[in-house]
């Protein structure tokens, strides 16, 4: 009998301390962000999908070698180029030489997983993560990037 | 409970749990033959997000799997990648600088941390409190900031590499654990007070699903599940590896073999992996995070490598079947809940409907980590 | 030693001296710890049953056995009897011998740490190999998931219908000539 | 005649009225309760505080297609609803406000909340049964054992109070608690010591006779989905919800005229139905803080609780009263 009645007493006890600590909840500050009214600043090594880096002359860093090609495990990357002609002063002559163009970079972002495996593989600094996350579409082509004529864009 | 006395065989129905329910935390099927209230078989049925992780660690290079050792476990999936970046390096004889293995073992126990969190406000809504999962998202988002700080990703990360680490931790990472630690202290607390005392929750848990210790060798169980049985074993204890000797840590063990040794289980290794991560803080030596000299191409010799971790659902372990090219021969994944599940079918049979979904939330699952 | 006393159980499930004396330039080989002996072993020929006993941090595990499929519920109770519990089962593919390797890991939930490994061979053109699911009922799923993945039948299995695959899947995506 | 028809015609309308007001901001309270208990801000951007909210779901559940799944019973389902709405809302009429504000003062007025109270179940049943869904079923057979069992120990302790006050008119009831919170039943009398228990199995009874966490076996939304309103869209899941909302104003409103004085005041000044709806709205908000802090329970759990342990002390509450009415 003693044991009945104090199982019910102790009972209540946990019911009334679990009520407590809910009451004191009720009057702690709000945690959550009114997302988009707000927004949290995002990570310096936030890995959003990758963008070309342009040096000085406004020209991108790619030398389409090809290497995030080959990294990247889901094959979401596909890159085009041409030889290009130029002429360099060595030793005081003047030489043709041969160098690649970047003409084509293209990101299906729909089956990137955002692992790194391009921007790590990439020896001359020439792609990099943004920092974008508001992305929502209803249509898959509006995710395959175009980053040239991204990094077009935001020059202008 | 006790099983029902009649099973008239013509009177039972089928009850498709699954694969859209709310206790099953995705896609999972339960195929429950009931009587009334009561279930008389279970039949679990899995594969609905089977993505074949196996071929794929057969089709891609060894970095190239890196990133689908993640999508095996949402919640703790540093344990996964570790488990991997161990078993190729453990293959192809890589070295490991110390302090990117101790970054390794700080980071781990965050993430199991994390997992353990979710998976304590998960099981706390599928017994229907809602509350405690809040409280425990709030604590966990805590933890996905560090993580984000230093990986670049909130849940499937892809931060070690072989070898060491995809980038260093900053003294902001440190003095944000620094404080996490106590935080989470004061707020374990709070969750004894609101759950692991309340006399409803108790009265859910207690003696509900039972599993033997021999029915955990049977089905090979490990992890918490295990451990709720009275089994003491964590591989991290009795398989070393990592610097998880250097660490004093206890392993919560329970005997009483239900749904609250579970989570009690759960609740005790919360405690102690915050421990690892203070004596990891403390002791984590200056250094180097990626080898000096590291193969360019990673091709394992010959031959066939098995590794095993410790992951916040269980032993996870790696076979790695090498022909000495930069693909595997035969890339298996051992998943914990794997084998925890299949006890559900046998542990649930006479239980009533509501006792065994209580159950299954106990065990903790993850379906992307069953079905790989 | 745990190790030692369900090597010695494991190595009487092997008969006669006979194969012993063949076997023991493997065991060398493979306690020299030399990853590239073990290749030449395999390359050039099929490796004879018994069991190795294999450097642990080299390649995780402390003992190999080899066995006929007919064996194989003979090693699977030396082991239960040793309180083994189930790790995993699963296949390989050696599409060059013509041969399915079914692959059976076993550790304890000890300090006293050993993992074996137990390897069935068995050809590939009607793969099987008797079920242990009547000794580890974990052994069910992962029976069931090897059938899905390689085909290899499990002899007394209890319900072998596909358990990750769909339910009317006809191929077997690990076989290294599946194409899909 | 006709005045009396009119009188009763304008009862309604008022009472249908009220208890529709009172189920959408009751909601609406209960998202900003529930949101503020979480740490998070609940429902705040339609209108000022969120109050739009309720008439934007309003709206976005009248506008829904409403569903009959294939092999469904189609009367069943289609009446389940309204019989959850309709008896809540008819117990409203026999509830005093205050002295004066009532639709239909009756001098068994207790009696027929009860009746009224017991038609919920039958509605549940219907719904699950006539919805052809085994969670649906199971859900129904629950929530009806849950109400017979609860209906036992309520009516037991509402016996005690009726016999002490010798009235089952609400009104009277009520005023016999006026003048402070030292008469109210609340508290022990010579002859019912153990009143303040029976109020805590009033409270905990009715918690469960309106289907609230942690007795909301019949929703059960973890194992079986929603329960009874599992296959249950637009108006028809939203008659349910509102007449869950109106059973707990009644519920809330018997536990106030019952135990805590009606609409008197606890200092024995300016009576009146201020005092009344602050007492029921401060009980509702219990009722969701209840909910928002505790997991459900069991259903042998639950009937384990009305069985073992309410029955037995509510009837030996009953017995010891009742020797004590005739000791003093």
């Amino acid at each position: 009998m003693g044991a009945y009645f104090s199982e019910i007493f102790r009972g209540l006890q946990s019911l009334a301390i679990g009520m407590g600590i809910t009451f004191k909840e009720f009057f702690q500050p709000v945690v959550t962000v009114p997302y988009p009214y707000k927004t949290i600043k995002m990570s310096a090594r936030y890995r959003g999908h990758i963008e070309l880096i342009e040096n000085e002359e406004g020209t991108p860093n790619c030398v389409a070698c090809g290497m995030c090609q080959r990294a990247c495990p889901s094959g979401c990357i596909s890159l085009a180029s041409k030889s290009v002609e130029y002429e360099v002063e060595v030793k005081g002559e003047m030489k043709t030489k041969k160098k690649k163009v970047l003409t084509k970079y293209n990101l299906n972002f729909t089956t990137c997983s955002l692992c790194g495996s391009c921007v790590e593989s990439c020896n001359f600094g020439a792609i990099e993560f943004s920092k974008e996350y508001n992305l929502a579409s209803s249509r898959k082509e509006d995710f395959h990037f175009d980053l040239l004529e991204r990094l077009k864009e935001r020059n202008s | 409970m006790s099983a029902p006395i009649h099973i008239r065989p013509d009177e039972t129905f089928t009850l498709n749990v699954g694969p859209q329910h709310p206790a099953t935390h995705g896609v999972l099927r339960v195929k429950m033959e009931m009587d009334g209230e009561y279930i008389v078989k279970a039949e679990t049925v899995l594969g609905y997000i089977h993505r074949m992780h196996e071929l794929m660690g057969e089709n891609r290079t060894y970095p190239q799997v890196l990133p689908n050792l993640s999508r095996l476990d949402y919640l703790g999936a540093l344990g996964y990648t570790h488990g991997h970046v161990l078993a190729v390096e453990r293959a192809a004889g890589i070295e490991v600088p110390e302090r990117a293995e101790y970054i390794r073992a700080i980071t781990v126990e965050l993430n199991r941390v994390a997992s353990h969190l979710f998976w304590f406000g998960a099981f706390v809504m599928d017994l229907g409190g809602f509350t405690p999962l809040m409280y425990a998202i709030e604590d966990r988002e805590y933890i996905l900031d560090m993580l984000e700080a230093i990986t670049g990703s909130r849940l499937t990360y892809c931060y070690y590499r072989f070898g060491g680490l995809y980038n260093d931790i900053d003294d902001d990472f440190i003095a944000a654990a620094k404080a996490f630690i106590p935080r989470l202290r004061k707020s374990l607390k709070k969750y004894d007070g609101l759950v692991t005392g309340n006399i409803i929750f108790r009265k859910r848990l207690e003696g509900i699903g039972p599993i033997s210790a021999e029915m955990c060798r049977k089905y090979g169980a490990t992890g918490p599940v295990a451990r709720g049985s009275g089994i003491d074993f964590d591989v991290r204890k009795n398989e070393p590896y990592s610097v998880y000797p250097e660490f004093d840590f206890d392993i919560p063990v329970y005997h009483e073999c239900d749904s609250l040794a579970r989570y009690k289980v759960r609740m005790d290794e919360m405690e102690q992996s915050l421990r690892i991560i203070e004596q990891g803080l403390e002791k984590l030596p200056d250094g180097p995070i990626m080898p000096k000299k590291k193969p360019k191409l990673i091709k394992p010799p010959k031959g066939d490598y098995y590794q095993a971790v410790e992951t916040a659902r269980g032993s996870f372990g790696i076979r790695i079947v090498s022909d000495g090219t930069k693909n595997a021969y035969r890339f298996k994944l051992r998943s914990p809940t794997y084998s925890n599940m299949h006890m559900f079918d046998e542990a649930c049979e006479g239980m009533m409907i509501m006792d065994a979904l209580a159950m299954m939330g106990s065990l903790d699952l993850v379906i992307p980590e069953i079905d790989r | 030693m745990i190790k030692d006393t369900v090597k010695q159980a494991l190595e009487e499930l092997f008969p006669v001296p006979e194969p012993v004396a063949e076997e023991a330039p493997p065991v060398e080989a493979a306690e020299g710890e030399e990853a590239d002996a073990k290749k030449k072993e395999k390359k050039e020929e099929p490796r004879v049953n018994g069991v190795l006993e294999r450097d642990y941090d080299t390649v995780g595990y402390h003992l190999d056995v080899q066995l006929d499929p007919g064996e194989l519920l003979a090693a699977v109770l030396v082991l239960y009897k040793a309180e083994f519990f189930i790790e995993s089962i699963t296949g390989v593919d050696w599409i060059k011998e013509d041969q399915l390797e079914v692959v059976y890991d076993f550790s304890r939930y000890d300090f006293d740490q050993c993992r074996v490994v137990i390897r069935t061979r068995t050809p590939r053109t009607e793969p099987s190999v008797p079920t242990i699911s009547k000794i580890f009922s974990g052994a069910n799923w992962h029976e069931r998931e090897t059938h899905d993945f390689f085909g290899i039948k499990f002899e007394g299995h209890p319900h072998l219908i596909p358990l990750l695959l769909p339910e009317d899947a006809d191929f077997h995506p690990l076989l290294k000539d599946f194409k899909p | 005649m006709s005045l009396t028809l009119l009188n009763a015609v304008v009862a309604v309308v008022i009472a249908i009225g009220f208890a529709a007001l009172n189920a959408a901001y009751l909601v609406w309270a209960e998202r900003r309760g529930a949101g503020r208990i979480q740490r998070r801000p609940g429902p705040n951007v339609n209108g000022p505080f969120g109050l739009l909210q309720p008439p934007a779901d309003g709206i976005k559940l009248m506008t829904k297609q409403l569903m009959i799944p294939g092999g469904a019973d189609k009367a069943l389902f289609m009446v389940a609803p309204v019989l959850a709405m309709a008896p809540a809302i008819m117990s409203f009429v026999t509830i005093p406000f205050s002295g004066s504000i009532v639709a239909h003062s009756m001098n068994i007025g207790v009696l027929m909340i009860f009746a009224f109270a017991s038609m919920g179940g039958l509605a549940i049943l219907f719904a699950g049964w006539g919805s052809r869904n085994k969670y649906g079923v199971m859900a129904a057979v629950r929530a009806v054992s849950q109400s017979i069992s609860y209906e036992v120990p309520m009516l037991i302790t509402v016996i005690t109070i009726v016999m002490m006050t010798g009235t089952m008119d609400l009104k009277e009831l009520a005023l016999s608690q006026s003048g402070g919170f030292w008469n109210w039943n609340l508290f022990p009398s010579l002859s019912s010591p153990l009143m303040p228990v029976a109020f805590l199995i009033f409270f905990v009874c009715t918690l469960a006779e309106t289907n609230r966490a942690p007795f909301d076996l019949g929703e059960a939304e973890s194992e079986l989905v929603a329960g009874f309103h599992t296959e249950y869209g637009s108006m028809g899941f939203g008659l349910f919800f509102m007449g869950e909302y109106a059973n707990i104003v009644i519920g809330a409103s018997l536990t106030t005229i019952l135990f805590l004085g009606g609409w008197g005041c606890p200092f024995g000044l300016f009576p009146g139905v201020w005092w009344f709806l602050l007492k029921i709205y401060l009980l509702i908000a219990t009722f969701i803080w209840i909910r928002w802090t505790f997991p459900r329970t069991t259903i042998y759990g639950l009937l384990n609780l009305s069985w073992k342990i309410l029955i037995p002390i509510s009837l030996f509450n009953l017995l010891l009263t009742a020797g004590l009415l005739k000791v003093f």
